[in-house]
């Protein structure tokens, strides 16, 4: 618990009357690739927003690389290393591929107003290596054509130049909302090995996705949500034998014992 | 002479509450600050102005005609401007600039056409004769404005919440899909409102224009400044909150140039937005109440 | 190929208007300027000066036109009432077409922004309905024909004074306008002056129509008259305001140039009745010379003039007398001239006082509004 | 009944549909027999809302046809579906939350002009959800997510539809929720209604239905009789990502 | 200076000091923009700077340049007071808060012994002139030029597509939103000192709706894909209705105009072309 990066105790968010999450706690070890999985509407991308800022609980607390980020607003978060992608891509599509990159870069790229305005030569300089650093993390993902509009980009590349977007701000933690949502099977296996190389880099990764099969294979560790609560926890393994996992997935057997109710009507 | 001011403070509150009860309404259902509805209010004047003085129609078969046709008016003017954004789902600021265009070309067309020149009803138009109760004196027309401010709400509240058609109205406010789903013709619905906006926009007009005897195509925009303090201090969308915004704007007003200074008056309604803004941007009353009803 | 045979067929002509042409050589028209809101929602005002220009136009060159033959010439510019418009007038009048004398602007604020520009370039520039203070203050070549309200307001009150016995008023007037709130600086040092009373002083925007917050204060004190500086629209807006409240008959409203308008009495109909004003002009006085020129305006426009014409129509013939004074299309000239003449044409009496304004107040008629029409008071 | 039986009540080919550049169902062919609860199941981003989506109206097919009862309904819009008699209940409830219950049940007969069947059909549905009978008065945003599926339920029932169209109604309930919610899809199909029913809740799913789809990716992988469905390993392998 | 040229000069002077004037002010209404929000604040915010620097000039004789200085700081200030409580709401509020501004500007302007009233202040002394107006107008376009191929333009233009985004990317969302509106109330304010100090004469009434929406529609009409498209959109509106006579009636209807056929049908203006965002060769 100690070396976390990120760590949630309790948290809980209410909507009208409806806690969303509910006292979920898990925490996060540094490098590692976290999955956070569930069937609809069990609080995942609610949990994603508190997490990120985009939302604020209504009780327990986020502890974020030593730091209580309660009530910090979300570019906060993401100055201090936290970074997301969007279960529908959010990118800048107007902007070209490096531009997006860059601008992933925002929190590190020195150059106050004087310096932009003077063009002091740190700012070149600054700038240069950016646009550097930016190349660098496009190869990384995959990407060549950097002065391609990101909105003309087809549908997996996005994906790719949303994680490359999120990569450049130079996170510890990185918050996945369904990558692979929309993917084909070669899309996906071709970010299944971005995603482990990220890992390889040292990037610590929580990320939420409905594909099994992924999440099987990417994980170190699962946490698992239903009804905004916290069921189940631990290796893909754990999980995937977890008796009140697979309730939680295949459902129970309601109707068996319904059709006996109704018979005994 | 305090009896005299409030009266004057509630009759032109109740102008104001009358003006803006379909700019709130466009809001509260079609989620868009329609800059156009000012100029709704001058056109229903002007329309009525023309049918009374040019073809001698009687002023109570002019208002209800000048009504439809400046409602038929909003609607085509929603059709063409607002009905490609929605379909665009463009940001909420499109809307608004769209509006604003249209607003200027709107007026200025108008003038450029018509003239700034004030005009007047003729006299057989109507009777101006006042009733003097205890040293107040109120005329015919004042009463028939405040009369048909309170009623408006009250029918506008009883279509919202007694009738199929205001049900499928505060449905389409809250979720256009589940309404689409429940058989509502959205498309339908909201050129509905948008001519109950322009109808409402057109009856405050010929109204508030009888009272003072003044139509000009500038008039909307003048009244469409105290529109935005009572539909934000009343609560963007709040049928209810207008009302009683407007009645509040009117009397504080009156009691300002009557025991302040005439000079503070139109400072008034603009503080009022500002503290509105600062201290309770939901408005007096909480939030879009045309969804609640 | 059109060109030649335009000029093909313009061959016989030529021959015959040889001997005109050479006399128009000698005899180069004399072209001023004029400044005027032609278009836009004020152009009312600009098209009465324009044609009080015109008709006296015709007349100056029927009769010989000025220096010795040449006829005169206006060159109009459109302000739209718009100041920035106004100002690039004046720039195109005297940088392009170089005219040695400026008519107009129509509106004070017009005045106030085209007038330093003129002065600048010594460039004499004679407003005709420009009535607010400090207009001549701008500068040496700034002059104007029309009563500023400084001498028209004052006669307006002392004839009520005299003839009303009041003794103590209301003061209303309109604070976004400059026109109105000029013309209430003046009434406050009339009152002042003639030692009448001020009970209370109200402001109004220009776009108002509601003013029973401050027709109600003013009923509860009780004044004899109310004292009125506004524009046509919230003039009768005011006037239809104080009959719904019921103010006794006797209770009149004395207005100033604003009100000087036979619009105020077609909007606030029998509610206008006795209103006063001070004008510089008005149809019905009863001289020759002013009856003749209704006539003739009446027969060419087809309607009546209003004291904007008069004003525009002998503004021309003085202009026109200073052009011969001078003896050259000259500014320096002109403007030297200007200061001298003496002329006495629909309005009375005309000369310029030292600082460029109208030295003659006799002039003044003081009307009152009476179903419909206006009546000479005084 | 009098719909011939040789003739689906809702018959769906190549259906075609999609967000932006994305196609999420890829060519989906589906019928529903009258009076018959058919699931169509599959993990989540299948493309299961989507369709039902575009079989409502509320997204216009790229390409396929929808035929219910024969006519082609795929080119008109949402609310000359529900006239069809073709009533959606939306993933999530949709609820009007600032209306009261009454209204949203009123809502649900908006196309019913006989207040009297009206009524009497409220009764009924109030009767079928004391809950919400207690509450009828109550703005439907105070109640909790169970009682909004059932309000939903209900405002659906209020239409009478041909075709029940039942979008995930198990989402994010607590399971004495889910298991009431399911009692009254049985109670449904009791009365012969014909429902298509969109869930994650496979195996409750499955139990109850007659007929099961599997949709993969924005295709169909498996079809036939429910019971064969339920019995398949590759419907496990497709949840949890098994194998 | 050869005497046609001196008489060319002096004819149009004012239509071309209204270019690089009305350039500024098509610049502060982009800088808005460019960060997806809509000030209708920028005629208020001139008026402002026009009367603050009218009166330092007048009253107290202060230098130009400090004028110039005063007439930035205090619209600057205004935009603070008015920004700061509706930023944190949708951006419709920001829309009719401006609006109001404006109206409250008015009102104080006519109010107030010191400005004159109504009739506004007079006999401003001519100081500023060619060289002044496009310097500033060409010193604003570099900077924003400067700016725009800076880490700042592309989170400027982040915020633009897409706010929740651009925060997440660390972009300090209310402090780009308060800049934004300062640098505009800003820009206006030099634009409104400047005119008063051409035009000799300014009153309230020269600020007013029309003037903010006028201001809007050479943003639209040029596009605000780069900071040229507002400066062309400026330059062609304040020429055409000179070129075309017969425009001058209709030339609130043609702004109108504008405004609506950019929104619905030419999201990029007349300048279509994209200023590139990256301060080094890439």
């Amino acid at each position: 618990m100690n070396g976390a990066i990120l760590t949630l105790e309790n948290l809980t968010v209410r909507f009208g009357g409806l806690a969303a999450v509910d006292g979920v706690s898990f925490h996060v070890e540094p490098q590692t690739v976290h999955g956070l999985i569930g069937p609809n509407g069990a609080g995942k991308t609610t949990a994603f927003n508190l997490i990120s800022g985009l939302g604020h609980q209504s009780d327990g607390h986020i502890r974020f690389d030593g730091e209580t980020i309660d009530k910090w607003p979300s570019w906060q978060r993401a100055q201090r290393g936290l970074a997301r992608t969007f279960q529908n891509i959010r990118m800048f599509g107007e902007m070209t591929v490096l531009e997006n990159v860059l601008a992933g870069m925002h929190a590190h790229v020195g150059g106050g107003i004087g310096a932009t305005l003077l063009r002091l030569k740190s700012f070149g300089a600054a700038e240069a290596a950016a646009i550097a650093k930016a190349r660098e993390i496009l190869a990384f993902v995959g990407l060549a054509n950097i002065s391609t509009r990101a909105g003309n980009l087809p549908y997996g590349d996005q994906r790719r130049l949303e994680i490359a977007r999120a990569l450049a701000s130079d996170p510890k933690l990185m918050l996945l909302d369904e990558p692979a949502a929309g993917m084909n099977p070669s899309e996906t296996s071709g970010l299944i090995d971005l995603l482990l190389r990220l890992k390889a880099r040292g990037v610590t990764l929580l990320l939420v996705e409905h594909d099994m099969h992924f999440i099987m294979h990417l994980c170190d560790r699962i946490t698992v949500l239903n009804f905004g609560r916290k069921i189940a926890e631990g290796t893909p393994i754990e999980v995937r034998s977890d008796a009140k996992v697979i309730e939680a997935y295949l459902g129970t057997k309601v109707a068996e014992r319904l059709e006996a109710g109704a018979r005994v009507r | 002479m305090l009896a005299q001011q409030l009266v004057n403070g509630i009759i032109s509150g109740a102008t104001y509450a009358l003006f803006a009860l379909g700019f709130t309404l466009m809001f509260g259902v079609l989620n868009v600050i329609n800059l156009t509805y000012g100029v709704y209010f001058s056109t229903g004047a002007l329309i009525a102005l023309y049918a009374t003085r040019n073809f001698a129609f009687p002023i109570l078969l002019a208002l209800p005609l000048a009504a439809v046709a400046t409602g038929l008016i909003a609607v085509v003017i929603d059709g063409l401007l607002l009905t490609p954004l929605r379909r665009k789902k463009a940001p909420e600021l499109a809307s608004l600039m769209v509006t604003l265009g249209a607003t200027l070309l709107l007026y200025s067309l108008m003038t450029a056409f018509i003239g700034t020149d004030i005009q007047r009803f003729p006299p057989a138009a109507i009777d101006s004769s006042a009733i003097e109760i205890g040293g107040v004196r109120v005329s015919r027309s004042q009463i028939l404005i405040v009369g048909t401010a309170f009623a408006m709400v009250a029918l506008l509240l009883a279509l919202m919440r007694g009738t199929r058609l205001g049900l499928a109205i505060r449905a389409l406010a809250e979720n256009p899909d589940a309404a689409r789903l429940m058989g509502v013709d959205v498309t339908l619905v909201t050129f509905f409102v948008s001519f109950v906006s322009g109808t409402l926009g057109a009856a405050a007009g010929i109204l508030i224009g009888l009272n003072y005897n003044a139509i000009q195509p500038y008039m909307g925009e003048v009244m469409m400044l105290k529109g935005f303090a009572v539909i934000i201090i009343g609560g963007l969308g709040d049928i209810r909150g207008a009302l009683i915004a407007g009645l509040i704007l009117g009397l504080l007003e009156g009691l300002t140039a009557g025991y302040v200074a005439s000079s503070l008056k139109d400072a008034v309604g603009f503080l009022l937005l500002v503290l509105t803004l600062w201290f309770r941007p939901v408005g007096l009353f909480g939030r879009a109440a045309v969804k609640r009803a | 190929m059109l060109k030649k045979l335009t000029a093909l067929a313009a061959l016989p002509l030529a021959a015959s208007l040889w001997s005109a042409a050479a006399l128009a050589q000698s005899k180069e028209p004399v072209t001023i300027g004029a400044i005027e809101i032609l278009t836009g929602p004020n152009n009312k005002y600009g098209i009465a000066i324009k044609n009080g220009f015109d008709l006296a136009l015709e007349s100056v060159n029927k009769n010989g036109g000025v220096l010795g033959g040449r006829p005169l010439a206006i060159t109009y510019e459109d302000s739209a009432g718009n100041k920035d418009q106004a100002i690039n007038a004046a720039r195109q009048l005297i940088g392009r077409s170089k005219v040695p004398l400026i008519l107009g602007p129509t509106l004070s604020n017009e005045m106030f922004a085209a007038g330093p520009v003129a002065n600048e370039r010594k460039i004499p520039i004679v407003g005709t309905s420009t009535t607010a203070n400090g207009i001549t203050a701008i500068g040496p070549y700034v002059f104007r024909t029309s009563l500023p309200e400084a001498d028209v307001v004052p006669v307006t009150l002392k004839t009520a004074q005299q003839k009303l016995g009041i003794k103590k008023v209301a003061v209303m007037y309109g604070n976004d306008d400059a026109f109105t709130k000029s013309a209430y600086d003046v009434m406050k040092a009339a009152l002042e002056k003639l030692g009448i009373e001020t009970l209370t002083t109200e402001t109004f925007g220009g776009k108002d129509t509601d003013f029973s917050a401050q027709l109600t204060k003013i009923k509860g004190l009780n004044p004899d008259a109310i004292v009125v500086s506004a524009l046509v629209e919230a003039g009768s807006g005011i006037l239809l305001g104080k009959k719904a409240l019921g103010f006794p008959e006797k209770v009149r409203v004395i207005g100033g140039n604003g009100l000087n308008a036979p619009k105020v009495m077609e909007i606030a109909g029998d509610a206008a009745n006795g209103t006063l004003v001070g004008s510089p002009w008005f149809i019905g006085k009863a001289d020759p010379a002013s009856q003749k020129f209704v006539e003739a305006y009446k027969a060419k426009y087809n309607m009546d003039p209003d004291q904007f014409a008069a004003q525009a129509y002998d503004t021309l013939f003085i202009v026109a007398a200073a052009i011969n004074a001078a003896g050259a299309a000259e500014p320096e000239k002109i403007k030297d001239a200007l200061g001298k003449v003496k002329y006495t044409g629909v309005m009375g009496p005309f000369s310029f006082t030292e600082n460029r304004d109208p030295a003659e107040t006799s002039g003044v008629v003081v009307i009152e509004m009476r179903d419909g029409g206006f009546k000479q008071f005084n | 009944m009098t719909e011939a039986h040789s003739l689906p009540l809702l018959d769906v080919r190549g259906l075609v549909l999609g967000y932006g550049r994305i196609d999420a169902v890829k060519g989906v062919d589906l019928s529903v027999e009258a009076g018959r609860v058919v699931t169509l199941i599959g993990a989540n981003g299948a493309g299961k809302t989507t369709t039902l989506r575009g079989l409502s109206g509320l997204l216009r097919p790229r390409a396929g046809s929808i035929r219910l009862a024969g006519t082609d309904i795929s080119a008109l819009s949402a609310n000359r579906i529900a006239r069809l008699g073709i009533v959606q209940v939306p993933e999530g409830r949709q609820v009007f939350a600032n209306m009261t219950i009454d209204e949203n049940l009123r809502m649900g007969a908006y196309l019913l002009s006989d207040r009297a069947e009206e009524s009497r059909r409220r009764e009924h549905v109030l009767t079928r959800f004391p809950r919400l009978a207690e509450r009828r008065t109550q703005s439907a945003g105070l109640l909790s997510g169970g009682e909004q599926q059932m309000l939903a339920m209900g405002r659906a029932m209020m239409a009478d539809p041909k075709l029940l169209l039942l979008d995930e109604p198990s989402m994010g309930l607590a399971p004495r929720f889910v298991e009431e919610i399911f009692r009254i899809i049985a109670e449904f199909k009791a009365e012969q209604r014909t429902i298509l029913l969109v869930e994650q809740n496979a195996r409750a799913a499955l139990e109850i239905a007659d007929q099961a789809y599997v949709l993969e990716s924005g295709r169909i992988t498996l079809s036939g009789p429910a019971a064969d469905v339920a019995n398949d390993q590759s419907v496990v392998a497709a949840y949890l990502g098994g194998a | 200076m050869p005497a046609f040229l001196d008489d060319f000069l002096f004819s149009y002077q004012s239509l071309i000091y209204a270019l690089g004037i009305n350039g500024l002010l098509a610049l502060s209404m982009y800088v808005v923009l460019a960060i997806g929000q809509l000030s209708l604040g920028q005629a208020a915010f001139m008026g402002l700077g026009a009367y603050t620097s009218a009166l330092l000039t007048l009253k107290l004789g202060t230098p130009f340049a400090l004028v110039l200085l005063a007439s930035m700081a205090v619209p600057a200030l205004a935009a603070l007071i008015i920004g700061v409580p509706t930023l944190r709401l949708s951006g419709v509020y920001l829309a009719l808060a401006t609006i109001g501004l404006g109206e409250v500007l008015r009102i104080a302007f006519v109010n107030s012994e010191l400005t004159g009233g109504a009739l506004g202040l007079s006999g401003i002394p001519e100081k500023a002139g060619y060289a002044i107006i496009f310097g500033a107008l060409l010193l604003a376009l570099i900077a924003f030029v400067l700016v725009s191929r800076s880490r700042l333009g592309r989170a400027m233009e982040a915020m633009r597509e897409d706010e929740v985004a651009a925060g997440m990317l660390g972009v300090h969302l209310p402090r780009y939103r308060i800049s934004a509106l300062v640098v505009s109330a800003m820009l206006a304010g030099l634009a409104g000192a400047l005119n008063a100090h051409v035009s000799s004469f300014i009153s309230p009434n020269d600020y007013g709706f029309d003037a903010a929406v006028t201001i809007l529609s050479y943003a639209l009409l040029g596009g605000i894909g780069s900071p040229f498209g507002p400066v062309v959109g400026a330059i062609i509106l304040t020429l055409l209705p000179e070129v075309l006579r017969p425009l001058h009636d209709f030339r609130l209807v043609f702004n109108g105009l504008i405004i609506v056929i950019a929104v619905l049908f030419m999201p990029h203006g007349l300048v279509p072309w994209r200023i590139g965002r990256t301060g080094a060769r890439p």
